[in-house]
């Protein structure tokens, strides 16, 4: 039911969606959307719709898992079943599992997890539609879903993905170019600190083209790094609007 | 919240209702603003989002071919499920589907089912050997109360807004066609539910009502003004007369709601 | 394998089974017969053959579950793999899990459940053969065995469908009319209390015809209600022959 | 029952087993009282009920048409399943099957396949393609004891009361022709179980016993007198000696309890 | 894929790989070898390759199986799915549960369960390669684990099978015989104490031919007994050089 | 081991790091004794076991036929499972496989994949229905620390060591021929794993170096120096400056693994 597109980067340059190569796709960002949750966000990134929902510190349960030391983070990323091309079964993949983990160890340095032994912090991911790159923009929004939360934070994570469609390297890749590309690399960065807290890569690259492609992702973080924080500013000028 | 506000609380929605009020100000069988949002998800083949007051549903629909049910070689097969999504609420837990999901699909199930709102005999394509199986996933992303009624809409709002892809079949293959058609949805069931409260009936409860309700019962009606569907919950119990001025009613409240669909 | 018939009730008014519309199947209930539940029973209704055993209130496994003001009701229906005509797998269906929800729900008004804080009842009901209406006589079983493991009940639970074969409204469906039939209206009821306990309903009806049904199947209640006092009884006879 | 009275029982089983007795008065390779009903079930292709005292065993049999397994293509294939219901005792508690039930399904299973009871070559309908598949299901309705000899004793008699439909094929489908025909059981295998007491064998252990015993044994005996499957249980051990003679006594428990079957 | 062998003894009375009915095939123990367990084994029995491990006594999890008045052992039979001709999934089969069971009471009879109350010890037995009596070996491995551990036993347990190829009583059958045979009757003993542990048996046989297996697999135990002790004894010498 | 001593030894171990030194003598990015064996296994279609230190890991590989996944019609299929024997650490349960067996096996599915290792077209018998199916399963026997690299490395060999039989097509169905051939690998991808210690980077850290680390980065090289394949994991970071570093002293170390193997 795919076509196969011959090309994915056309004679001047651009790529299947009209992006420049070191273009992110257009994003839409949005924090304290869930009613419910104790922190929460919506990120829209190409045609990803994520949410993102965090519940804590709360008690653990089973009340074994507890720490006396620190918190105990969890995350959980789902995938709704009409969210890709193919329906997923609810139940979770081995994907969805290193997904989980992955997401986690991401976001577990930005937390200090010290503040509060013996209690847990759950974030839950909800892909509600899937376009390549989910794993970054879960991260970009869960991060946002624990300052939304209240949790006392070093910094942001944020994340974005560079990799290789064609012969070039190309920043933030949507799905046809995860597919048909050649390399994807997701990095996920505290800013303020330099820190890479997510790196993985699939595909072939030369030594040159993966520095080419770490950096350009970089790059492409600090640019997401500049909404977040407008997103987050954003959900508390209209609280304030609200409480004056 | 702690247990003694939650009893404080029961105590003035139960006090208000027997004055004919609600803690909302809504009268007892007026439904929360409804929006309905059809087309949200592209990558479905049909998709909508409802909103009702605070509980937020969104649903989607794929079409699979698959093999019918051998007792019904030439009809489609419709499979409902249902996940409490766990940043809907703090009580919802991650995990398989437990009772109260499995439930809430298998009415939402039954309503689409029963009213015979899909014609499944259309969605047969090779008599007992292929058919469209259509999946409809109900996804709780916030709850406010009253799930049923919310993902009854949502699933029948994504229902009228599926397509069928276009097919033929060539040497016992399918063969995908270019185009689309609309799934043939024919009837419009709607839930309406009731909660049971001072032994008094109130339509629409949201999740405090819910906390302090001694039932539930849902009356799920056709276009025609027919009951399709009923399911009572809860461990309370109703008098048959609540039963049937219940059903009077969710006819009432059920063509209202109908107006909120597109089709 | 299964033949359709053209007609659920014949020229005569009469149902596949020579039943007049307002009548019920043959039913046989005995009282305490599994020697080692706290309270058993078991119902003949028809085809369907159905025992019901109740543990407690006891102990409670997992102990997280007990509650502090009350027991805590559990009910497992569960269908033997011969019961129907295609196989069942013994694992607990979606159907099964949602009938062992609304049976527990049709039991639970009728049960003192604060007399026995921090314990838990279980009940067990296994359908040994099906037949149409295995819910209802499900609950007229267990509510039963619940009364002959000396629970304290405010009245007994009777459960009876009524439902349209062809165009007339008839009183407790066999398996053939419920699924060929056009509706399916269960009930439960304490008939001391006046009070509806379990109402579901598959099918399309009219107001009227729903009114009618609700009626009937209330009418079918009152009559096993008597029979099953009679069960009831003639354990306590019995029980008392042997004492004497 | 505390644990205390139960201490004093099984020192009153120990003491008088020591002197050739029982509790229930029984002999010591005396079994109890045995009845069998065959076809209780009519939506079953077979089924019996066997009271053996008062352990009771209810077994059904469906059959399907499925695939044969790769190493044996020309045979038919026979499952079989245990369920401890809950209800039959308070030890026993719903989910998945545990140790105890599979080791019970697989003796009963084991006791039929390796008799030959069954012939399988007579089960094949197109060889590597279709065969017929028997489910047996055994359900422990009341658990007093012995549920081995019990249940094997209800497959058995449930098997002996299977009727296989009639069936012709088509270009290459199966058609149901009327009629039935029973199933092709050729061998009558019986399981005797013994228990270890005080070091001494008794034979159909019931609860109480069962609770005293240090091991387990069951022989399983075909019509010819030959072994066909034995399975040791439990925590402690038998000498050589003890497993030579449990076969003797076997061999004859098994032509009494077979007498119990109508073929 | 597998051939179908006319005989299993030739007309000189030897099996297909040469052996003489009453002969044992060639086996190899090791103990020690695992650097984590407690105590371990490896026992290599014709093509058979096993490994045995023993963690414990230790604290039990879930802390609700522990016993007040002994130790609870526990015992996971599991086959590698590369072990057999057609790939095994790694889930637990009914016959591994079954096949747990068997071991784990063959060996209990031989430990002093009572020395260590509230406590449990777990051993593993990883088949990575099957090839007929896969039980048995597994039993005298496991047994030499717990040796190692250093669990206060009555005796050894080892396992042998009987069984019968073509109309000859044979000893230690190996895969083919096992499925081609006419009967396999598998031992395990304590030969101190004359001890049967494990009795099974698949197949038809007279008393005599029963009388005869049995008699020959309890010889095949004493034999394979003998191996047992050396195997501790190297690993002990072994252990003193170390040591010196 | 007490938490004491625990954390007396990650002092050490950290406090010897930062003077570029190793608790077990090694230098920074020394790997410890690396010995493959293939074939041991006769039973699979290809087998090897690969020791670490004391890590000890052995990999076998079976080949079933089976279908193609819809997006890949003419390519085979590779699953690779990870099993965290519990004999080979205390702190392993059995049971179905965790984020910790699922993450070990995806990390040396990907570098195989990835790489182009298999020749997946080579794999396709009839394009969209039938495929050879390459089950490649690790089986971890000891954990010194350092999984991935000792099981990516024995996966690696498996494949190497890999026959597959022989087959034509009569008929529409796959008949075997006798004979075997070697399975299509052309590339050899090697994992080698950092970890991060008192902000410097090692390599190959045993077990004793993985409780201290505060991250884990894997790199997986081909036979041409690219980088194929990344994981990073364990609650730490690092910084761009080390990400680079690694990929460039993995290519050296990955030249020097790959010589392990025998093609």
């Amino acid at each position: 039911m795919s076509q196969k597109p011959e090309k994915l980067i056309d004679k001047k340059g651009l790529r299947l969606d009209g992006r420049k190569p070191e273009e992110l796709r257009s994003i839409k960002i949005e924090v304290g959307i869930l009613p419910n949750a104790d922190g929460s966000a919506y990120i829209q990134q190409g045609k990803n719709k994520i949410l993102a929902g965090v519940f804590g510190p709360r008690e653990l349960h089973p009340k074994h898992l507890a720490l006396p030391d620190r918190t105990v983070l969890r995350c959980r990323y789902h995938m709704a079943p009409f969210s890709v091309q193919e329906r997923k079964s609810p139940a979770p993949s081995r994907r969805d599992i290193e997904l989980s983990k992955v997401i986690r160890e991401a976001l577990e340095p930005s937390i200090f997890l010290e503040y509060y032994p013996r209690t847990g912090i759950d974030i839950f991911v909800e892909i509600l539609q899937a376009d390549g790159g989910t794993r970054c923009a879960s991260i970009t929004a869960a991060s946002l879903a624990l300052a939304d939360a209240g949790i006392p934070m070093r910094d942001l994570v944020v994340a974005c993905a560079a990799g290789k469609a064609d012969d070039t390297i190309v920043l933030d890749l949507m799905d046809t170019e995860d597919k048909k590309g050649g390399a994807d690399v997701p990095v996920a960065l505290m800013p303020n600190l330099n820190a890479v807290t997510l790196l993985q890569m699939d595909g072939i690259l030369t030594f040159e083209e993966f520095e080419k492609a770490v950096n350009l992702a970089l790059k492409g973080c600090r640019e997401i790094y500049t909404m977040q924080k407008e997103a987050l500013k954003a959900k508390y000028e209209s609280v304030k609007e609200v409480e004056e | 919240m702690s247990s003694v506000i939650v009893r404080v609380k029961q105590k003035q929605i139960m006090d208000l209702i027997a004055k004919g009020k609600r803690l909302d100000g809504r009268g007892l069988t007026d439904y929360r603003e409804i929006k309905v949002e059809q087309g949200l998800i592209e990558r479905a083949e049909g998709s909508a989002r409802v909103l009702l007051g605070k509980t937020e549903i969104m649903a989607g629909t794929k079409i699979e071919i698959g093999k019918p049910f051998s007792d019904t070689p030439n009809e489609g097969v419709l499979t409902v499920n249902a996940e409490l999504v766990p940043l809907a609420s703090p009580t919802f837990e991650p995990g398989p589907p437990k009772e109260d999901s499995i439930e809430l699909a298998r009415v939402v199930d039954r309503g689409i089912r029963e009213s015979k709102a899909l014609d499944f005999k259309k969605l047969c394509i090779k008599p007992g050997k292929k058919v469209f199986v259509i999946f409809v996933d109900v996804y709780v992303l916030n709850h406010d109360g009253n799930l049923i009624d919310a993902s009854a809409l949502a699933a029948l709002a994504a229902l009228l807004n599926t397509k069928m892809f276009n097919y033929e079949i060539e040497e016992d293959e399918v063969k995908i066609k270019p185009g689309y058609t609309p799934l043939p949805v024919g009837k419009h069931p709607i839930a309406v539910t009731f909660a049971k409260i001072n032994d008094k009936l109130i339509v629409d409860p949201w999740l405090e009502e819910e906390q302090t309700m001694d039932a539930r019962l849902t009356m799920t009606i056709d276009d025609d003004s027919n009951v399709c569907a009923i399911q009572k919950g809860g461990s309370g119990y109703f008098t048959p007369k609540q039963v049937l001025e219940a059903a009077k009613t969710a006819m009432e409240k059920a063509e209202e709601n109908r107006k909120k669909l597109k089709w």
